[in-house]
Parts: structure tokens; C-alpha cells; sequence
């Protein structure tokens, strides 16, 4: 078999991209064709592919798991139009604990519980986990074992994000807290 | 004792009845305590808010009267939330405690950050604040499938009847999972001919199949090189061995002929 | 809200066709803008797209229940290779007895029910056959005269390899424990 033009392989790329169900990653990639693609190549030919889809509604985008294409936020009021039926937000308790997990990781439960100053439902951690956005990477040894949480790379690409660094920065909290204390 | 502002905008509801006001004090009215418990996330949020808002000091409420109003409230608690009740209540002991340590008489020497009772309760707000100060900055990123839509083109699974495919690992696998078995009842000999002389068997065979019979030298193909006359020659030796052929030669240096062993019969 | 131009417009109906799971009806497709969308414009947008992905790996088409994007069928090979566990598998038996006929051909049924230890279907055979990747290249001169089956040109094109000198060496599995004997 002939090694396809440039302009083949970035429609291969392409159709690869929109009908695979999540990101591809550039490993996964290569495997679409049957000579060796090389990294430099791939990497060039997906550049153009991305400055191809430019100004429409649908971008190409990398998250932490690969590429993939997404619509951008500004369609989404279209879209909503369609399905009015919008997911959730998460409850504070649900996001308290898991920006903790995502700062913090990995963490367990009690280390969660002493940061929020209340106990933690399995509740909340069961809907993290059930989401895929966190999970289990391990026990702290110590007794009981405590199971240690970590994020999932899911987390990062619902996110949008490529990295854990990605997150927003943590805010240096005032120190002003206890300023007003009268000695 | 401490008095909270009336808030600008109320708190929450009860009953459809605006809650304008926080409760006095960190006591919690029996009514207000749903509303109170969605609220806050815990003593620690409220201490935050109490202080953020208010510019409370914490530190500086009267003890006997705090405990006289928890005392009631775990009362109303016993019955429900005792955990979380349990929580508010540990909150208010460690400001108890800092409290009194606070009004023991300190020696000038010992002041250091370290030794102010505060200290823990201070980092343990800060860090609280940040987490939550984090969670609502991850609430606010877009979230795949709510904030923005994700790609899925229709891909038709079935669009040929596909016949399944191997690979070259699939079949390597296989061999190995065979060897594995096998390893377990030994009762094959060893032998380490090369893949080749296997290859150059079948095709000999294959072309006597149409033939019968072939002229020896007909077998080989010079134009490969010397192995593959090599290999050539040691699949007829082998096919010989196995009595799958049968080579034959009527007089001396008369032409030798290799015929399928029963070809003729 | 003013009405967008028939650019956006166009734009915003392959993000939904592109983002939508299931086709779009027209009458889906009008629900996506706050403003009256004349079912004759909105055709003529759709069939402007269609023209816009022509030569493309993904291909705008009106189904039963309305417009989809879906992948022409000619890319199907490569989008096959990313997800092998969805392409239909040989058996165990099939497999192995490929394996064996490769490994150590040419061998008669009986050779391969040896080193399987289980007896072996016509039916794997027939599969084998049937797919060209084995043929009869003769007949061992033994009692019944059992035909002796080899690997075929196909199957090395089909592995893509040029002879079966290039299947992988297996010494390391103990490949010296095991040869088909018939002294």
C-alpha cells in the first residue's frame, strides 16, 4: 500500500476525530495508518487541522487525554434550544470536596473532613466517583488503610484542561483573618 | 456577645419567610436550622462568613452564654443531624478552649506564633477559605456536555459484514498459548529446522499437487541465492523423511524425478 | 436579538448536525434559532453544506428521521484499526490451529488435534479454508491418506509479511519443547 499525500492523512485525521467517542491521543493516532507516521508529522498535520477549523463553531482542542473536537461555549445557547434539559450543577459540598481532591491529592477522606471542618458523605464521594472524575489510587498506611483519592484524567478533559497545572491558581487566601482579634 | 448586622439581602428562606437576619450569636433558632444546615457548608464556612462579613471577632464572645445556647440546641439535635450537630459543637469548644487559654496570664518570654492558641484556628480558615475560594473557581469552568457540546459523528458499525481479521500477534499469541499446553505433557521431540524449510515443504508440495511429478532440478530456483537452493534442498530431504515424496532415478545419471509418495498408485 | 447572516446561521446548523447524537429533523433544526427560519432557506442552507463537505471523510446526509454527518464508508479501514476489540475475532480453536499450520506445516488434522490435545472441528478447518489462508497441499502416505494442510500467499498478505520466515521466532515460549514427529 502507497503512503497516502498529507492531504489524505489530515482527512483521515479528521474523520478519526469526529466520530471517535473521546479524545484521540497521538499514540492511537498513528495506529490509523498503516505506515509509520511520525511524530513530528503528526504533530504539523494536526496544527493545520486546527487552524482549519478556525472561526467555525465546532475547534479542534487538546485535553489531557488527546485531541478532540468540541463546540465552542458560544454555541451552546443554540444548543441548549434542542435539549433545554441542562446537566446539573454539582452542591458546594460536592465541589468543596472536590477541589480539595484536586489541590490536596491524593487524599483521604479524613483529610478531606479536617480541611472542610465536617464529615464527608459517601454520598458526595460515590457522585465524584461515579462522574469518573475522581478515584482510588491507593491506601495510606495507616490503620483502617484509608483509601486515597486522586483525579481522573476524565476530570481534566470535561474541564478542557491538559494538565492538573491547567487548574485555576490557587488563591493566597487573606491573612487578615484574625487582624480584628483585640489581644 | 456577638450581634450580627442585619444583612442587605436576606440569607435564605423559611417558610417562604425571608431569613434576614443570621442568628445571634453561633446559636442556631430551631427553625432556622434546615435552612442554616444548607447554608453553610459547616462551623468552618460560618466562622468564615461570620468574620468576612462581619468583621466578628470570633475570639471575643461571652463562654457561658455560647454554651447555655449549644446545650439546647444539641437537644433539638439529638433527634436529627447529631453528626453534623456534633461539628458545630466541637467548633464551639475549640473557641472555648482558645478563649480561656487566651485569658491565662502568658508569660512575655513564650509569645510566638507558635504558641498562639489561635494559630491552628487561623490556618485551618485560611485553608478552608482557599479550598472553597478553589471550589467555586472549578464550578465555574465550562464542563464538557453542560457549557460545551462534544463532537459525536455517526459512525455506521455496521456498514459491511465484516469477516474477522488476524495479526500477526494474534497468531503469535495463539502459538505461545499452544506451546504452554503443551509444555505440560512432553511427548514431542525437539527440533529447531528453520520456518523455511516449512515454507519451501508446502510449496513443493503444493506444485506436485498439480503435477505429480517434477524433475529435481525443476524444484530449485537458482535466481535466489545459494540459501534458498540450501532450503530447497532440505525440504525435499524432509519431505522425503516424512515419506511425502519420493524421489526417484532410474539409471545412474539419468534425471531425477520427485513425485508425490503415491502419486503413481 | 438580531437575525444572524446566513453564514452564521450555516454555522451553527453543522455545530448542531456535527455535536447532535441521532439525526436532525427540520423541524429539530428550527428550534436551534429564536427568530423564524423559512423550511426553504434552511434546505437551501443544508444542501450548501452538504456541497461543503464534499471530498471530505464525513459526509452530510439526509436519512429517515433527517440530516446526519456520518463517516463514508471508504474510511471505515482506518477507523477500524483504533478499536480492534470491535471487529469480529476467531476463536481460540481457530486461531491455535492457524498457529499450528503455520508453525509447523505441512500437518494433517490428526498432527494438530496432537499438539491441541482436543480434537479438532471440520468446522475450524472449513473457516480457515474458506477465509483462503490454508489449502490441501497433499496427503500424508499413511492409513487414510489424511491431507496435509499448509498456510497460503494470502494469509502472509493478509499478515503482510513477504514469507514465513517472518513470523516471529518463538524460542522464548520453550519453542524447542514441541515438533510435529512421524518417525
Amino acid at each position: 500500500m502507497q503512503t497516502p499525500n498529507p492531504g489524505e492523512i489530515k482527512l483521515v485525521l479528521e474523520t478519526a476525530l469526529l466520530t471517535n467517542q473521546g479524545p484521540l491521543s497521538l499514540h492511537e493516532m498513528k495506529k490509523l495508518f498503516d505506515f509509520e507516521l511520525s511524530m513530528e508529522i503528526l504533530r504539523k498535520l494536526l496544527e493545520e487541522l486546527r487552524q482549519d477549523w478556525v472561526g467555525r463553531g465546532v475547534e479542534l482542542t487538546s485535553v489531557a487525554s488527546g485531541w478532540r473536537f468540541q463546540a465552542r461555549p458560544e454555541y451552546q445557547k443554540y444548543l441548549d434550544r434542542l435539549d433545554p434539559e441542562k446537566l446539573p450543577r454539582f452542591s458546594r459540598a460536592v465541589m468543596e470536596t472536590l477541589a480539595i481532591i484536586a489541590y490536596r491529592q491524593p487524599v483521604t477522606r479524613g483529610d478531606i473532613e479536617e480541611i472542610r471542618g465536617v464529615t464527608v458523605s459517601s454520598q458526595v464521594l460515590k457522585t465524584l466517583e461515579g462522574r469518573g472524575w475522581i478515584d482510588v489510587v491507593g491506601h495510606r498506611d495507616v490503620p483502617g488503610r484509608p483509601a486515597l483519592f486522586a483525579t481522573t484524567k476524565k476530570l481534566l478533559d470535561d474541564l478542557g484542561l491538559r494538565s492538573l497545572e491547567e487548574l485555576p491558581p490557587l488563591e493566597q487566601a487573606g491573612a487578615d483573618i484574625l487582624a480584628v482579634s483585640h489581644e | 456577645m456577638i450581634f450580627v448586622e442585619t444583612l442587605l439581602s436576606p440569607v435564605a428562606r423559611i417558610h417562604g419567610e425571608p431569613l434576614a437576619e443570621l442568628p445571634h450569636d453561633l446559636y442556631i433558632p430551631p427553625d432556622a436550622l434546615e435552612v442554616f444546615l444548607e447554608t453553610f457548608e459547616g462551623p468552618l464556612d460560618l466562622l468564615l462568613y461570620l468574620i468576612r462579613r462581619q468583621n466578628l471577632d470570633v475570639l471575643n464572645i461571652q463562654m457561658a452564654e455560647l454554651t447555655r445556647q449549644y446545650m439546647v440546641y444539641v437537644d433539638i439535635m439529638r433527634a436529627g443531624q447529631l453528626e453534623l450537630a456534633a461539628e458545630y459543637l466541637l467548633m464551639a469548644a475549640l473557641l472555648i478552649e482558645i478563649k480561656s487559654r487566651m485569658l491565662l496570664p502568658r508569660r512575655e518570654e513564650t509569645i510566638d506564633d507558635e504558641s498562639d492558641p489561635r494559630a491552628e484556628l487561623v490556618r485551618r480558615l485560611l485553608e478552608y477559605e482557599q479550598m472553597k475560594l478553589a471550589a467555586q473557581r472549578l464550578d465555574n469552568l465550562p464542563v464538557a456536555g453542560r457549557d460545551f457540546a462534544l463532537v459525536q459523528v455517526w459512525l455506521e458499525q455496521a456498514a459491511a459484514k465484516r469477516l474477522p481479521e488476524v495479526s500477526l500477534d494474534d497468531l503469535t499469541q495463539a502459538w505461545l498459548a499452544v506451546l504452554a499446553r503443551a509444555k505440560v505433557n512432553r511427548h514431542h521431540k525437539v527440533s529447531r529446522e528453520g520456518l523455511s524449510v516449512r515454507e519451501h515443504m508446502s510449496r513443493i508440495l503444493r506444485r506436485l499437487q498439480g503435477e505429480h511429478f517434477a524433475e529435481f532440478g525443476a524444484l530449485f530456483d537458482s535466481s535466489q541465492g545459494v540459501p534458498e537452493l540450501v532450503v530447497s534442498f532440505l525440504a525435499i530431504l524432509e519431505l522425503v523423511r516424512e515419506r511425502l515424496v519420493v524421489v526417484t532415478q532410474q539409471e545412474p545419471y539419468a534425471r531425477i524425478y520427485v513425485k508425490l509418495h503415491h502419486a503413481d498408485a
